[in-house]
């Protein structure tokens, strides 16, 4: 069967969480390859999940708040706005491919968007293939 | 001889400068000298692998371990002196993180071997030699180390007990640790010793203020007040996100911290951590604007992880 | 880490859980969990049996941990807290995994699913793990409460907290309180005058001893948190203004709504054939007791058009929900006033859900008023009449009913023009904290169960500003908000979550990175011990000084990187 | 091109006795339930909604209220009480009006008082004529029949035939018109004469079977309606081929027996029908136009006052039997006159030529090209 991968979502409790949940009160069917981590805000969001996610197996990680303005803390998303740039070139340095890490913004009204950008991320991992990180490490460990 | 401590030193992949640091306890190091056998030194002692080989497991009391791991004899040595010594101590960053030569991870064997040996204009065009773990000559074999794929810190590779950070240990440091190495007063097993728990900025004399940056600069580009924060003047400085003991060496004398002590206790990723904190407060709202002001700094993943690659989360370059 | 007793709910929410995912095998799977006591299925876990459950086996097995896999947690989480308190254990040693809304809702494929299901239990149970008693804090509730608008709904909220004994600041922009509804001549269903309506309403308001009143004011800022906010007011006297401060423990907003521009649809002709007016106009009309087309003459054909700017796609996807109601009123007004004025009502669908809606309409129909159906993507459209015309206007209309394409005759046509968020709502919802949904409507922390109060805790919407509503329901919304905020206040005290940032301050090294970080200017720094610290009062926890501290001084209680990095191991794992 | 809505038609059709119309909302129950209402004739729902948008034109070219017999199913199964029934019948009548050329029948639709007026004048002006003309003429009031009888039946027999050839002049105009409107002018049928005489076997059929009625899950008033138009016929051939017979001294029974059916007919369903219409016994005699009555008093008025003097005349009392006659006269000249051509009466043509029409229609629509060919709607009110 064809690859699967395993995306890790980060989602602000306050817009892209209720989103999700209203993808599911209005039954919207959406790829099943995303585990959801509730944060307050996507300010909480530290670049170490992200990479933690990635050495523990993930595929891809998503990370989903509040569009610009209309944050619950009124700024928290902008924090994780001037990070994500940061962070990109980082995983970029490291050799992992950008699209495996992805910032959207979806609003708690935007179950649709939600469901939209979950597949959308999922088909574009799954053309990308297992995340290289975890064979890699337990490769090093064989060499030795 | 026994009521003496046994000691051995030995370098990795380093640059000696460890060794060195030793030799800046100054006269200290004769106390030690006096209250200890230097079995294994080869910078500054005579001494083989098989006087290593042939001692008792746990003769040693303690074995100070400098440089990364490298190659197969790196860390043939590291796992000769796990066993033949009590205390295994990670002596510096390399040893501790991976250190300098732990940046190598950010590319691969090939391309190190090509910069090496292929592609240098010090060397001899066209007999295209690489070093191979065995060669060869006239009917004989000669075998070299194997020089990995990566870079390891030595806790990837032996069970450590302590960890001395610093590029290289400050010599107060080193003494206090040897100190308590001698008094018997040890810390818990896996302790960071000769440094703090907290970030370097509480031991900085510099003012700080909120923070809020709109430009960087490299530090040739400005003439940096001396006594604020260099961060706040947009000049990237590691210090918030480093753990403090060097005695602030680098920004007391204007230069921003690299950030060779390691992250603040507790701190899983330095280079991450560092990210988050310097993009939290640039000073935009606008996408574009925000990947200005950030494009002020060049290989940040090099600064971030300067000494501790290999110690990292992602720990290696994934670029095929 | 120590070793934890954990216990492992699965709920098969009926069938609305069970249907998709095997919830056996995702107990089967947790119950092989290093420190999983009990594992179990239950038909509905939110319910009382279900809960008494969950206390049975704390006590009697001694749980120390619980993982509820259910729904979303913003729906139940405070009740299995409130029965691990029961049990008595700390609340905040329950984590929930999302197996519905995030689950079972969202995929088909019985064995993905449950796969999923399970990774994301799997997650909770190892962040659970990680989690520390907290308690929650209590802080002094000021009893004064502050109404944004000064209309019926408004007005209504702040008599019912005023007739409960709390003192009430109303601040209304405008220089006479009474909102839209002061603009409205006779009321749906019952045809009864709103001027009397308001009038009463009005004079209680200003008579009343606890409510003072502001009018032409503006909240300029409100700082602080629930049960002790700072409000600054300005007030407008002339040409000059003057700023008052007062401490309101919480706050209604009730800042209503504004009619439709009429003007952005082309296609009606509204600004440019003079006997095209809005609804509001007619209602100016009908208050001065003069129904009459441009040039003063009396209307013969009166024709309403329903859903002017609303159920479209290129301005309002929504239903206003009184226009319809309203339009049925206009036709019997007319009728009342001009008996040999035919009335038409050209409408969509006519909404008649209300009560004594229905017998509305049929009292429209006996009027005779003409029904005219036209469909949501094929407008009917308005032109002058000819010399040859008995009116001044013909309405073309693919007729739905009878699928004919007609022209009805016209001296007056009135838009029915629906509601929209004011343009100063994102302004409100900065002041006041709140989120708005994509039209711009403020959003209820729960459309059914919570549909007054806000993400922000003090903060309660009431009325239009949420979204259309007809009086009945706004009234209703204000005395709802009005009584949650009483139940309030009567303890005197509130209490604060414990899910709040704190510094380590031996790990503080005072870099001040944070001090820039927080919304609320919770972070104070210490200037003497060089050390930053988080006031947990003003706190909301969103987290960005914990992601932002580089020395990882700061812990989000609740959220800690240890929670968060279990959390993610579970998941993948 | 669009057509332009008419809001006051339906104040007109009130007169016509349609007032609950407005209430309609379209559910369409009305057409589900009638046994009649099938492609392309949907009622009543359609001309209800005509009518409540005052489509005039569309309203004078229907069909439909003649398809329509008023068994009141739909007004019982209608939810909003629009008497969709009354409706179908008002519109016979407002159509009945419109296919007059004299305008005569729309005064009498328009008021009751103008009709009996008319009636009672046209009652006196035959007395007066045949007392008139009997006593120049030196008839006895003494004798019925004989050489001297007071009316004597040739002469009343020539008068019928006169009479019945203008009021068939009349009528058949009217019935030009019906067919104007419903047919002739209507540009997207083509009805070749070929096909109207491949129909017209449906005239004579429905005239005398009211088979259609049948339809209908009531039986009973088709009963009655049958026995009443069967009842009439037979009288009208008697009278109008064999009247001498009837009067004649001496009685044949192969004639009469036929007379004394047909009477026992009349009397019968008329009686019944009266009945119903005081006690609004079923829903067709729910609502009564003045018209109604009017129609059916003189038809009991003829039916008795022609069996009575029937009978006085057996009896010998001659003059009372004369007497009775005049009277009789007086009922039957009005009944036919005025009641045939511009009254309820004229039904008698006009439905049998709407179902012949409604054939033909329906052949002839589905000929023409699809988008000819009048959609069919079945769009109900959205209940929000």
């Amino acid at each position: 069967m064809s690859f699967e991968p395993k995306i890790v979502g980060f989602l602000c409790n306050w817009c892209s969480y209720t989103g999700a949940d209203l993808a599911g009160t209005s039954r919207i069917h959406y790829a099943p390859n995303v585990r959801i981590i509730r944060v307050m805000c996507t300010a909480r969001i530290d670049p170490t999940f992200v990479m933690k996610a990635l050495t523990d197996g993930a595929d891809g990680v998503l990370i989903c708040g509040c569009h610009p303005g209309d944050c619950h803390y009124s700024e928290g998303n902008y924090k994780m706005m001037r990070r994500y740039p940061l962070l990109k070139q980082m995983l970029a340095d490291f050799g992992i491919e950008p699209a495996r890490v992805r910032l959207e913004w979806v609003s708690a009204s935007e179950g649709q968007r939600f469901a939209d950008v979950v597949n959308d991320m999922t088909q574009r991992v799954r053309e990308l293939g297992p995340s290289p990180v975890r064979t890699a490490l337990i490769q090093d460990m064989a060499e030795r | 001889m026994a009521d003496k401590l046994q000691i051995a030193i030995y370098w990795g992949a380093g640059c000696g400068g460890c060794d060195v640091s030793l030799l800046d306890t100054n006269e200290f190091i004769l106390d030690v000298a006096a209250v200890a056998d230097i079995r294994l030194w080869p910078i500054a002692v005579d001494g083989k692998y098989k006087d290593l080989e042939a001692m008792e497991d746990g003769e040693l009391d303690l074995a100070a371990f400098n440089g990364a791991v490298r190659n197969s004899e790196n860390e043939h040595i590291a796992r000769l002196l796990r066993r033949k010594s009590k205390i295994m101590l990670a002596y510096g960053s390399c040893a501790y993180m991976g250190g300098i030569p732990g940046l190598a991870n950010l590319t691969s064997r090939e391309k190190i071997f090509e910069t090496a040996y292929l592609k240098n204009a010090s060397i001899e065009w066209g007999n295209g030699v690489v070093p191979q773990p065995e060669s060869a000559v006239n009917g004989k074999t000669l075998d070299l180390p194997r020089f990995y794929r990566r870079v390891y810190r030595l806790s990837a590779v032996v069970d450590v007990d302590y960890f001395l950070p610093g590029c290289p240990p400050q010599p107060e440091q080193v003494k206090a640790a040897l100190l308590a190495v001698v008094k018997g007063e040890l810390p818990p097993k896996g302790s960071v010793v000769g440094a703090f728990e907290h970030a370097l900025c509480e031991d900085c004399p510099r003012t700080k203020n909120e923070k809020k940056i709109k430009k960087f600069y490299r530090p040739w580009q400005v003439a940096a007040d001396p006594d604020t924060c260099l961060l706040e003047q947009g000049v990237l400085c590691a210090g918030v996100a480093t753990r403090s003991g060097c005695g602030v060496r680098c920004p007391k004398s204007g230069i921003p911290c690299r950030g060779c002590y390691g992250p603040a206790a507790g701190v899983v990723d330095q280079g991450a951590k560092l990210a988050s904190a310097i993009a939290s407060i640039v000073d935009s709202k606008d996408p574009e604007e925000i990947e200005g002001i950030l494009a002020g700094l060049p290989d940040f993943t090099g600064f971030a992880y300067r000494y501790g690659v290999p110690a990292s989360l992602l720990q290696r370059s994934y670029r095929q | 880490m120590e070793e934890h007793k954990i216990g492992v709910y699965v709920c098969m929410c009926g069938t609305n859980i069970a249907k998709v995912v095997d919830c056996d095998d995702v107990v089967r799977t947790a119950s092989e969990q290093p420190g999983v006591v009990c594992a179990k299925t239950y038909k509905y876990m939110c319910s009382n049996p279900g809960q008494e459950m969950i206390v049975a086996d704390i006590k009697e097995q001694g749980l120390d941990r619980v993982v509820v896999a259910a729904c979303s947690p913003r729906m139940h989480e405070p009740t299995f807290r409130k029965a691990l308190q029961t049990a008595g254990i700390n609340p905040y040693f329950l984590e929930m995994a999302n197996i519905r809304e995030q689950c079972s809702w969202v995929h088909d494929d019985k064995q993905v699913a449950t796969e999923k299901a399970r990774a994301l239990t799997l997650g909770a149970m190892r962040r659970v793990a990680n989690h520390q008693p907290l308690e929650r804090m209590s802080v002094e509730m000021c009893p004064d409460a502050l109404v944004i608008g000064g209309g019926v709904c408004g007005m209504t909220a702040a008599l019912e907290l005023a007739d409960g004994g709390n003192r009430v600041h109303l601040v209304e922009r405008e220089s006479t309180l009474g909102g839209n509804v002061a603009r409205v001549d006779l009321t749906a269903p019952y045809l009864d005058s709103a001027r009397d309506l308001m009038s009463s309403l009005v004079t209680r308001v200003e008579e009343h001893k606890r409510v003072d009143v502001l009018t032409r004011s503006q909240v300029s800022s409100l700082e602080g948190f629930v049960g002790n906010f700072t409000a600054t007011v300005e007030t407008i006297w002339g040409d000059s203004a003057s700023v008052s401060q007062f401490k309101v423990g919480n706050v209604v907003v009730a800042t209503g709504y504004k009619e439709f521009d009429a003007s952005r649809v082309t296609y009606y002709g509204y600004g440019k054939l003079p006997n095209v007016i809005t609804s509001f106009e007619f209602e100016k009309m009908l208050r001065a007791g003069r129904v009459q087309m441009k040039d003063g003459k009396l209307p013969q054909y009166i024709a309403l058009i329903h859903c002017v700017g609303s159920r479209s796609k290129e301005f309002h996807t929504y239903c206003s929900r009184v226009c319809c109601m309203t339009a049925l009123k206009y036709a019997q007004e007319v009728k009342s006033a001009i008996p040999s004025c035919y009335v038409s009502d050209v409408y969509i669908d006519m909404h008649a859900f209300g009560k004594g809606h229905e017998d509305f309409y049929r009292r429209g129909s006996e009027a005779k008023t003409l029904f005219l159906m036209y469909g949501k993507n094929d407008h009917p459209v308005i032109r002058k009449a000819g010399p040859g015309d008995d009116c001044d206007m013909l309405i073309e209309v693919n007729e739905k009913l009878s699928g004919e394409t007609i022209e009805i005759p016209a001296d007056l046509v009135i838009l029915m023009v629906g509601m929209e968020a004011r343009e100063d709502s994102e302004a409100v919802a900065r002041l006041v904290n709140i989120s708005r949904d994509k039209d711009g409507w403020f959003i209820e922390s729960h459309p059914k169960l919570d549909p007054v109060a806000t993400t922000t805790d003090g903060i309660y919407i009431a009325g239009a500003c949420a979204a259309p509503k007809d009086i009945p329901d706004s009234v209703a919304q204000a005395r709802a908000a009005a009584g949650r905020i009483l139940a309030r206040t009567i303890r005197g005290v509130i209490d604060i979550d414990a899910v709040f940032a704190e510094v380590t301050e031996d790990k503080c090294s005072g870099c001040r990175i944070c001090n820039e970080l927080c919304p609320y200017s919770a972070i104070s720094y210490d200037a003497d011990k060089k050390k930053s610290s988080v006031i947990s009062a003003l706190c909301k926890a969103c987290g960005a000084c914990v992601a932002g501290c580089p020395s990882g001084a700061i812990a989000a209680r609740h959220f800690t990187d240890a929670q968060i990095f279990a959390q993610i191991e579970g998941v993948l794992a | 091109m669009a057509i332009r809505v008419n809001p006051k038609l339906i104040d007109e059709l009130e007169v016509y006795g349609a007032e609950d119309v407005q209430n309609c909302y379209h559910c369409g129950n009305c057409s589900a339930v009638c046994p009649f209402s099938e492609n392309p004739y949907i009622f009543p729902r359609r001309p209800m909604r005509n009518l409540q948008m005052g489509l005039e034109d569309k309203l004078k070219g229907s069909l439909e209220p003649w398809l329509c017999y008023y068994c009141g199913e739909c007004s019982e199964e209608c939810p909003r009480g629009a008497e969709p029934g009354e409706t179908m019948m008002s519109l016979r009548r407002w159509l009945t009006a419109k296919y007059d050329f004299s305008g005569i029948s729309r005064l009498f639709y328009r008021s009751g008082k103008i009709e009996l007026l008319a009636v009672i004048g046209a009652a006196l002006l035959t007395a007066l004529g045949f007392v008139l003309w009997a006593v120049l003429r030196g008839g006895s009031i003494y004798s019925y029949d004989g050489p001297n009888a007071f009316l004597p039946a040739e002469s009343i027999h020539i008068f019928d035939w006169v009479l019945a050839g203008v009021l068939l002049v009349l009528l058949l105009t009217n019935c030009t018109r019906m067919w104007w409107f419903t047919m002739g002018r209507d540009k997207t049928l083509n009805a070749s004469v070929g096909l109207y005489l491949k129909k017209l076997y449906a005239l004579p059929l429905h005239f005398i079977t009211q088979k259609r009625y049948a339809k209908c899950e009531k039986k009973r008033p088709w009963a009655v309606h049958l026995v009443l138009m069967l009842s009439y016929l037979i009288m009208l051939v008697l009278i109008m081929f064999f009247l001498a017979g009837m009067s004649a001294s001496t009685i044949d029974w192969r004639l009469h027996v036929f007379g004394y059916i047909a009477t026992v007919g009349l009397l019968g369903t008329t009686i019944f029908a009266l009945r119903g219409r005081i006690k609004k016994s079923e829903p067709l005699y729910a609502h009564s136009h003045e018209t109604d009555w009017i129609f059916l008093i003189l038809l009991i008025v003829v039916a008795f006052t022609g069996i009575l003097q029937h009978i006085l005349h057996r009896a010998g009392l001659d003059a009372a039997a004369n007497l009775v006659y005049i009277i009789h006269l007086m009922g039957v000249v009005p009944m036919l006159a005025l009641e045939v051509p511009f009254s309820k009466w004229s039904h008698l043509a006009y439905r049998p030529l709407g179902m012949y029409f409604s054939l033909v229609r329906a052949d002839a629509v589905r000929r023409v090209p699809e988008e000819a060919a009048q959609p069919v709607i079945v769009t109900q009110r959205v209940v929000g």
